[in-house]
């Protein structure tokens, strides 16, 4: 594809390998065609010193499918225009071609590494529309099962924000330990990652044996465990040396970028869904919503660590408390509810995920709306990268923490 | 269901409101026309009778007949989400004023509508389509895009030809029943 | 003609390999013995009085090929070691325990294809990898393997080694900017900026050795850290070595200081557009720098092929095979049926559903594993050569075995904090060293000058 | 973070060294098997009841309600008188002839089972318009499909289902409800009786079950 030139004949006859001008456009991540929105003009306007470096769909850590243009001057980040779109599955318009219990299942891939919390949300905006009483035993079998998967899906966190600062041992042991927990569910739900468990009024099946005697022996030692993982990172200068400062949002900028779950608390918001919002039977557990206030990268990654802690005293208390009766509410087969609207918000590892259902009256629902943490955060991205180096592109995006599934639904 | 949300609401903005707010289970819905959205957000937002801070999600409708936009807003003062429906936007040229000047994180929520509904958010700086390719014409998630293929019948709604759901010629009469929650 | 090819068709493949092979084999052999004939007498009087060059070029290409190997050893043991402290097991498929597997990327990317991007420099890009592999190599020249065993001993080692060791930087530089890629133009000028920053710290360092040991000749500073390991200079420079040691591993781009190939950040920083065997040389020149870096750690500072512990008495092992005259015979034949057979029978005896000719096997084995101990034993007492090479080797793999404990656990650090700590800190450092160094010496001729 | 500033690496460095020496956490696979809990729903394996008989009745439920149509199904019903097949309108043309049965591992009474003979559906379509495309007017249009062909060729059905629109389960209901519509073509009785004849008999089963109930622990059949 590259015109060769025979020697000598080249324009410029000294160096073959000097861009021309009509060349320029060709090697950069520069559209094609003209800018059309203010934004779109002021970033592909090249300053003096300044070069586009494409991190493009394929790049080793970009939590999944995205494209980031960066524009360098030197080392440093000017401004970055995230490009998504790369994993779209159109799930939402899917979703109005299925009835309601197949939407559930669409909704699994959305946030593949907390995918009990993409079937919460809807499943109450579900009951919310159908007026329907989820019995209690079903409530803390969904409480505990939502606990664990936030757990696996901090740990995972964890590996991948070292890996992405260069530490090649904690993305192991974090996977280790998800992999306990994951396993742990499939005894529960049957699946290790997409599980498909809860239904609307209730959940797929009951308590096993080989669920309780795999989550027994776990508990009893998962506090020590996720301890001596967290003594490798937590103190090690070099790691809290490159997190520490980076990408700071104070609290009314994570406000005014509609930041929600562990990246604005960090900043100091103490906005927990579980709190702010009670929903199922959180009221009826004790357990703090652990805040910081530096809401630098070093802050988000240390309170997911303290988060990882209440959720297993959450566990706790939900194994002691739990009930026992019918863990599906009597419901017809084919769900027709009543012709509105109705909105439902829980809190996800990575921050509020809401779904907002209008019905028509028919099987299928009129419209379902997704709302991801993950989106969001990817955008406070893009206000928090200038000014900082290159090599912090990586780690303020993962202290982040987006899933490009979300992102992208 | 917070009985003195809804008088404060209905004392404050009483011209503006179309219908009278509805509440149920624990949200609150009150509707507004296209043209006092500035004023109505910004009232929610700065004055601390209401202090909502934080913008839930907003969203973009379709109800065959025209184009809605949905903002979902949180406030401490009350324990009830804050549903704002923006109705009576235009199928062929749904125009809005942007909510970025209060948040700017509406502002990738406001690609996306745009991307999928086609409704154009005048003050936004960065209305692009976030998700289709740039060259893409039609907007997806609007009722009269079908679906080409067969993955559209519904096994519960009766025996209805494969290929088409919501023929085009049928989005223009109610192909829902009365009140699709409106 | 037909009755050859009739006969050719008829032939099987390995037959026709054979049809070609023979005759070619005797008219190689025929030609070899007359060219000796000939002109062996000039060249072999030619070798004996230019003795000296043709022993260093045999001593270059021993280096030379020494290198793989150990490059392939070190890849090995990057492979396990960082996989057991991730508790994995790692490679143990390929070959006994996985050994085969280092193996594996040096066929592949001996196979894959080397291709150069339309817009690169082919030139520059040509060379770059031959540059950055022949100066890590040739910097082990100077390297003191054994008391008689090394490349060679120019009394200006020290300043060589440092100086060929800096030329790395301009393979680096030419891999970078050639391959007309965003990320290996970052990734090359990143590898310039810190390996050359580091460069200063690492040479003053050793600035204040050079003054205790007078010389910088290798071999003479090796022979000074004779006797216990109390002398050795790690002790005398405590400083000194954890500077070396800082400075080395950014001078080789290992972690934390890998900043070059931060494969987090930019793909594989100068080598993403290299493939096939030009990879292969910037991936083998990387191996090599670990091992020519900790192999110069322990001649400065843990005294080469000095044992740890001086032997109070000399072992002295003089066997002299002649003097058995025809028993000697007899020992060869004997003495390895004797030695399975007494090692077989406690197996055999040991579990009784083992059937004798595994009992044998085994025993066998184990006879074959006492014999090599105890030829090692005396060849360890008996030549010294061959004590200085292992303990040298052995602490040169102990000191990568802690490169690559590095490697398995610590993060990256920043670009410009990796420039803040090598002029904020170590420089400094290096001349505090240094000037206590030299106020030590002074102090201490005055004392003895004194008395 | 503690004073001394090299303190958090070197801790770091003994905690990596420690798990060095520890038990590795490796599933050797082919060796060792990683204990994947009971309820496990990704193994995609036909399941056998305890008699050793297919758990399995292709009813076609799975297939019908699978929000994205990947269930691709085919097999003998389960008297085994004829082969039946469910698949989205769009299967790929290479897997129709592969059925279930084989898939799991059974070896199909007889691979020579051409279960798709081509034949000319235009007939059928001038049946269909008579009776207006209409899925509550069935059993007509199966009547008259039999009256065309001699009797109910899967490729007839899978046209009644396309133009009519009615899933095939419907369809399936009507059909084997009334007793005169029946799969196989006369001349493929012989075959289909072979078909028959080769599995385990009914009675054989019958006894096999008695004896199970009547105390004394069935066959071995997968837990």
């Amino acid at each position: 594809m590259a015109t060769t030139y025979p020697h000598g004949t080249h324009k410029s006859a000294d160096d073959p390998h000097v861009l021309l001008d009509d060349e320029y456009g060709q090697y950069e991540p520069i559209p094609p065609y003209p800018p059309r929105t203010e934004r779109e003009l002021e970033f592909y306007t090249p300053g003096d010193g300044e070069m586009y470096l494409n991190m493009g769909p394929q790049h080793p850590s970009t939590h999944g499918v995205l494209r980031v243009v960066l524009k360098l001057n030197g080392e440093r980040v000017v401004d970055i225009d995230p490009v998504l779109g790369y994993l779209h599955r159109g799930v939402e318009k899917l979703c109005e071609n299925a009835d309601y219990h197949q939407t559930i299942s669409q909704l699994d891939p959305l946030e593949y590494i907390s995918s009990l919390f993409c079937e919460w949300g809807p499943v109450i905006a579900y009951e919310k529309l159908l007026d329907v009483q989820v019995p209690r035993r079903a409530e803390y079998i969904r409480v505990l099962s939502g606990e664990l998967n936030r757990i696996a899906s901090h740990a995972l966190f964890m590996g991948w924000f070292a890996l992405d600062l260069g530490g090649l041992a904690p993305i192991l042991y974090s996977f280790i330990e998800r992999d306990e927990i994951v396993e742990m569910l499939a005894a529960l739900t049957g699946q290790r990652m997409l599980f498909n468990y809860f239904r609307i009024g209730g959940v797929n099946g009951d308590l096993n044996h080989d669920f309780l005697s795999r989550l027994g022996d776990w508990m009893s030692r998962a506090g020590k465990q996720i301890e001596t993982n967290l003594a490798l990172l937590n103190e090690n200068e070099i790691f809290v040396r490159r997190a520490r400062g980076l990408g700071t949002i104070d609290r009314e900028a994570a406000l005014r970028l509609c930041m929600t779950g562990p990246n604005i608390r960090a900043s100091g918001v103490p906005f927990d869904v579980r709190r702010a919002h009670p929903y199922s039977i959180y009221p009826e557990i004790d357990f703090e919503i652990p805040t910081r206030s530096e809401g630098d990268s070093l802050a988000r990654y240390l309170l997911r660590m303290d988060e990882v802690k209440q959720s297993l005293r959450i566990i706790d208390q939900c194994l002691e408390q739990m009930p026992d009766g019918p863990i599906m509410a009597k419901l017809p087969r084919l769900l027709r509810p009543r012709p509105g609207r109705a909105w439902a918000a829980i809190e996800g590892p990575r921050g509020m995920y809401g779904a907002y259902v209008i019905s028509d009256g028919t099987d299928q629902p009129f419209r379902l709306k997704i709302h991801d943490p993950s989106f969001i955060h990817l955008q406070a991205v893009g206000a928090l990268l200038p000014g900082h180096l290159l090599a912090d592109t990586m780690a303020i995006m993962a202290s982040l923490d987006p899933v490009m599934g979300g992102v992208d639904k | 269901m917070d009985r003195a949300l809804r008088s404060r609401l209905q004392a404050r903005f009483g011209l503006e409101l179309h219908g009278e707010i509805r509440q149920r289970n624990d949200e609150t819905e009150l509707r507004i026309g296209a043209g006092d959205v500035v004023d109505v957000l910004r009232a929610l937002h700065d004055e601390p009778a209401f202090d909502f801070a934080i913008l839930a999600d907003l969203a973009g409708v379709d109800t065959g007949r025209e184009m809605q936009v949905v903002y979902h807003l949180w406030s401490q003062s009350t324990n009830d989400w804050l549903r704002v429906i923006v109705e009576g936007l235009s199928r062929d040229d749904p125009r809005i004023a942007s909510a970025t000047f209060l948040w700017k994180g509406a502002e990738w929520m406001e690609r996306e509508t745009y991307d999928m509904f086609g409704i154009v958010f005048e003050g936004n700086r960065d209305l692009r389509r976030i998700y289709m390719p740039p060259d893409y014409t039609s907007f997806p998630l609007r009722k009269d895009f079908y679906l080409a293929d067969d993955s559209a019948r519904s096994p519960g709604a009766g025996v209805r030809h494969m290929e088409r759901t919501h023929s085009p010629a049928e989005a223009g009469e109610a192909p829902l029943r009365s009140g699709t929650g409106t | 003609m037909t009755a050859i090819s009739r006969t050719w068709d008829q032939l099987t493949l390995p037959g026709k390999a054979l049809a070609i092979l023979v005759p070619l084999l005797l008219f190689l052999t025929a030609g070899a013995v007359i060219t000796i004939l000939l002109f062996g007498g000039i060249v072999w009087n030619a070798i004996l009085d230019h003795l000296e060059i043709v022993r260093l070029f045999v001593a270059v290409l021993a280096i030379v090929l020494i290198f793989i190997p150990f490059a392939f050893v070190i890849i090995y043991m990057e492979l396990k070691i960082i996989a057991r402290m991730n508790l994995r097991i790692g490679p143990d498929r390929v070959g006994p325990w996985g050994s085969l597997m280092s193996l594996v990327p040096g066929l592949k990317v001996l196979t894959k294809e080397d291709f150069t991007p339309t817009k690169a420099d082919a030139v520059v890009f040509t060379w770059a990898p031959v540059v950055v592999f022949a100066t890590s190599v040739m910097s082990a020249l100077v390297l003191p393997f054994a008391p008689g065993l090394f490349g060679a001993d120019l009394n200006i080692g020290l300043l060589y080694f440092f100086a060929v060791g800096g030329m790395t930087v301009v393979g680096l530089l030419m891999g970078g900017w050639s391959s007309f890629n965003k990320y290996s133009l970052l990734g090359g000028l990143r590898s310039a900026a810190s390996i050359i920053s580091y460069e200063i710290p690492l040479t003053l360092s050793v600035v204040g050795l050079i003054i205790l040991a007078g010389t910088m000749s290798l071999n003479t500073i090796v022979e000074q850290q004779a006797g216990w390991f109390t002398n050795w200079y790690a002790f005398r420079q405590p400083l000194a070595v954890v500077i070396f040691f800082i400075a080395a591993t950014a001078e080789a781009n290992r972690t934390p200081f890998d900043m070059t190939e931060a494969d987090s950040e930019i793909v594989a920083g100068f080598a993403t557009e290299y493939s096939g065997m030009r990879f292969g040389f910037f991936f083998f020149a990387e191996y090599v720098n670990v091992f020519i870096v900790s192999a110069i750690t322990t001649v400065l500072f843990l005294g080469g092929w000095n044992a740890p512990i001086e032997l109070p008495w000399h072992v002295a092992i003089d066997i002299n095979p002649g003097a058995y005259g025809l028993g000697l015979l007899f020992i060869i034949a004997l003495v390895p049926v004797l030695g399975t057979l007494i090692l077989a029978a406690p197996i055999y005896a040991m579990r009784s559903k083992t059937r004798w000719w595994v009992a044998l096997i085994v025993g066998f084995v184990l006879f074959n594993v006492v014999a090599a101990g105890l030829t090692l034993l005396w060849a360890y007492a008996s030549f010294d050569v061959v004590a200085g090479l292992l303990w040298f080797l052995g602490k040169a793999f102990a000191l990568v075995f802690v490169f690559v404990w590095m490697r398995g656990t610590l993060p990256r650090v920043r670009i410009d904090q990796l420039m803040g700590f090598a002029w904020k800190w170590l420089l400094p450092a290096a001349l505090l060293n240094l000037f206590v160094t030299a106020l030590a010496v002074i102090v201490v001729q005055q004392w003895k000058g004194g008395l | 973070m503690s004073f001394v500033p090299g303190i958090g690496i070197v801790k770091g460095m003994g905690l990596t060294l420690r798990r060095f020496f520890e038990p590795k956490a490796t599933v050797k696979y082919p060796e060792q098997k990683a204990d994947v809990a009971a309820k496990f729903r990704g193994r995609l394996q036909l399941l056998l009841d305890e008699h050793g008989a297919l758990k399995c009745e292709t009813c076609f439920q799975c297939a019908q309600a699978c929000p994205i149509e990947c269930i691709d199904m085919g097999g003998m019903d389960t008297k085994s008188r004829f082969h039946v097949h469910w698949g989205p309108p769009e299967t790929y043309g290479e897997r129709r002839e592969e059925s279930a049965i084989r898939r799991s591992g059974r070896t199909v009474p007889d691979p020579a089972f051409n279960s798709f003979q081509p034949l000319e559906l235009d007939a059928l379509d001038e049946a269909l318009r008579r009776y207006d495309y209409d899925p509550r007017r069935m059993l007509e249009i199966l009547e008259a499909t039999q009256a065309i062909y001699g009797h109910l060729p899967v490729a007839a059905i899978k046209k009644i289902s396309q133009l009519t629109g009615a899933w095939y389960a419907p369809i399936y209901g009507v059909a084997t409800y009334y007793g005169h519509l029946r799969f196989e073509s006369p001349e493929a009785k012989a075959q289909v009786a072979a078909m028959a004849a080769r599995r385990p008999s009914e009675d054989a089963y019958l006894a096999h079950l008695g004896a199970s109930l009547a105390g004394g622990s069935g066959v071995g059949g997968p837990s």
